[in-house]
Formats: C-alpha cells, structure tokens, sequence
C-alpha cells in the first residue's frame, strides 16, 4: 500500500510518499505501526486532532477499515480557496 | 460542469466570458475569484501544495454535489498550485442559473467546501517566516450552515 | 466606487478584470451578472427604461449603503437601458473585500436593492405581447432579509 | 413643478412629463388634482397600491410634501436587475 504525506506531514516525516506492508486493518492501526517506527513518525502522528486522512483519495477518519487500499495519505486541514 | 486545477496563471475574465457564452437562458450569472492577499505585511510568494487525483475528485464531487442541490445551469472550477506572488489570482468559481438567488447560494456553497474539504495547503514564506497556513476554525463552522435546509 | 448606467453593452469580463486590477490586496472579489432570459419562449427583446438623474442616485445610494455595512475595498454597479436581446447582458455588480463573507453578502445585497429600489422598467416583446414585467412579492419580500443584524 | 410618468403610467397617461401649477402640499393632494383632469389620469391613479412615487428623485410616500419640490415622478414598482 502507498502511504502519502502532505505539508507538514510530509515535512516532518521528511518524505511525500512511501510503500508500506502492513497487517492492520483500520487507519488507527496504520498509525500505530508508524508512530512505532521511528521519532521522527512518532512526533507528526503525536496530535491525532491535527491530522485528516483520506483513503483511496476520500477523506474518512481513523476508524476507517484500510483493508483492500492501495493508498492512504495524512495531511493537515485543508487550506484552499 | 468543469473542474480545472492547474499551475499556471488563468485569465478570470476570459474565463467569466466563455462560462457565460456558453450558458443558454441562464438569468443569473455569479463568480467568485480569491486573490493571494498580503496578511502580515511581508508576504513574498505564497506555495500551494496539493493531492493529485484526490484534488479532481474532491473538486468535482463539491461542484456536483452543488448541480444536485440548487437549479443550476453549469458550474466552473478553477484552482492554482505551485507558487504565487501578492495579488495573483489563486481561484475562481462561476454558477450559472435562471435565478440569481440560486447562483449566489451554490457560489456560496462551493467556496466554504472548497476551502476546507479540498487537498490544497498554502504555505506563506515572509521576510522572516515559511509557515503553513492554519485552518481556522470559522472555515470549518462554515460548513454547518449547508447540512439543514 | 463606480456606478455606470449606459445604453450600450459592456464586456462583463473586461470590468471583472479591470475591477480585480484595481484593488489592493482585497483577497476576495465577488461578480453578478445578470442577463435577459426569455421566460416565456418567445422573447423577440426586452427594452428598459429608466428615470435619468435617479436612476445614478439610488444606485450610488446602494453602493455607498454596502460599503457602509461590509468591510469593502470597492464596489462596482453597470445597468443598461433601452433594446436588449435574449442572451444579453442586462447588468452587472462586483465587490471586493478581505474576506469572501463580506463580498458574498454585499453582492447580494446590492442584487436585492437594484431589483426593488433602483428605477428601471423592464417591457417584454414576445410574437404575440408586449407587456412591462410585473414586480415579484419574492424581491420585495427578499428585502426584508437585510433589515435586521 | 415638474411630473414625470414612468412605464406603463406614462403610457396610459400618454406623456412622459409635464409643468404642474399645484398649491397641492402632499403627493395625494397633487393625485387629487390629476385625477379630476381627464379620465386617463383617473385611471393611471385608480390603484395607488400598484404605484411608487418619487420627489425630487427620492422615492417616498403618498403623505410626502411636496412644498417646495422641483420634480415629482409616479411609476409602477421597480423591475431592475
């Protein structure tokens, strides 16, 4: 699966998208796996409140089941228009 | 219904043009154009990232879902990324409709989700700072207006 | 502020970008256009009168009562008079503020005023009829909605 | 004075102004006037609920004065836009 990061995320992260294998099942579970990973995961998934996600490019929440995605991003709010 | 998201610049009058050309018997046309605005007095150019694919399919899902609910004619979406200087145009909407009560609802509509529901993120860089804009919380409060009625 | 009344047509995208030129960092600029349309399926052409030396007056009484309301950079009136064809521009309104509330709100505003408040008279010639266009209760009730907060 | 008829008024009352000599102090004293002229004034004014009236290019009301006014106009509701 295809993890993608904008703005911030991506910043602190320090990369804009990378592949990951994983077993979890929701979007939680996604990031449990990478806040374990490393400081740098740890610290841009620290405030859950100050993220959105969207999986297969429709925004949903960290409840959200993963299974079957090919692609899951993290980002700040938006700030269009 | 068009949804366009682009680097380059875009002529809004033009744009207003063809949209309203293209209309038949619509009474009411309605535009909304949003321009880099210098908020702290140092702004040198504004860089707005975003989702690709993502960005189409949230554009086109907001504007659809604005035929859906009022009594439209046609609906244009115009959004820029990459960078932009103080006073560039950075997006436009137009609704057509045969009542401009209609037009002025859904150009409303269009901007509040647009701004909040649409992958784009603007970073500012000043003489001093490079920080992503925050989202405020009456954008987000804004979208309440349109879940009754 | 600009209010022009004229006989003659006016290029809606060349005032939208002539009015976006002119402002300084309003990052919000919000056009109504609006254009004849033919109701009944017949419309030969609409002519449209209007009180010379009042017609100025109340509109600029419109405008300046905006700009009064809003935080506005600017505000741009144009209405026509006289022969008119079906898919013409009758008029159009742009406003210009920091923030997209405040243009949305004025520019609709100023609609209502300019419907009900500022002399002119629409007279329809269909193939069969030609006949002054009756006042709706809707644009006089639609006032009511800018009389309070 | 000076009175002017708009739209439909001035159709019906077949000119669209004319120099008024009125010791009238309100607009209806003036429509009283009018209205005893001729039957097409008497018709033009027979539903003051379907007229607006203007006095010196402001509009106002059927109790307005008048004293001193240089012009005053009667149309139909407005239809702009």
């Amino acid at each position: 699966m295809d993890v993608l990061y904008f703005a911030w995320v991506r910043e602190r992260i320090g990369l804009p998208k990378e592949a990951v294998e994983t077993d979890a099942k929701t979007v939680m579970g996604l990031v449990e796996e990478l806040r374990a990973r490393e400081e740098r995961y740890a610290l841009a998934f620290s405030d859950l409140s100050a993220l959105r996600v969207a999986v297969d490019q429709d925004l949903t929440d960290f409840d959200a089941s993963i299974t079957g995605a090919r692609e899951v991003a993290f980002f700040p709010p938006m700030t269009g228009g | 219904m068009r949804v366009i998201v682009q680097k380059g610049p875009f002529d809004g009058g033009s744009e207003l043009n063809s949209f309203t050309a293209a209309q038949s018997n619509m009474g009411a046309i309605v535009s909304f154009t949003g321009i880099v605005r210098d908020v702290s007095a140092g702004l040198k150019h504004m860089d707005i990232e975003h989702y690709p694919g993502m960005t189409e399919r949230a554009l086109e899902k907001i504007a659809s879902d604005a035929m859906v609910r009022w009594d439209l004619g046609d609906v244009l979406v115009i959004h820029r990324y990459g960078r932009m200087q103080p006073e560039d145009s950075i997006m436009m909407v137009a609704t057509a409709s045969k009542h401009r009560k209609d037009a002025f609802e859904a150009a409303d509509f269009l901007m509040d989700f647009l701004k909040s529901r649409a992958p784009f993120w603007k970073k500012e860089q000043t003489l001093t700072s490079d920080d992503w804009v925050a989202s405020k919380q009456e954008d987000e409060d804004a979208l309440k207006r349109w879940s009754h009625s």
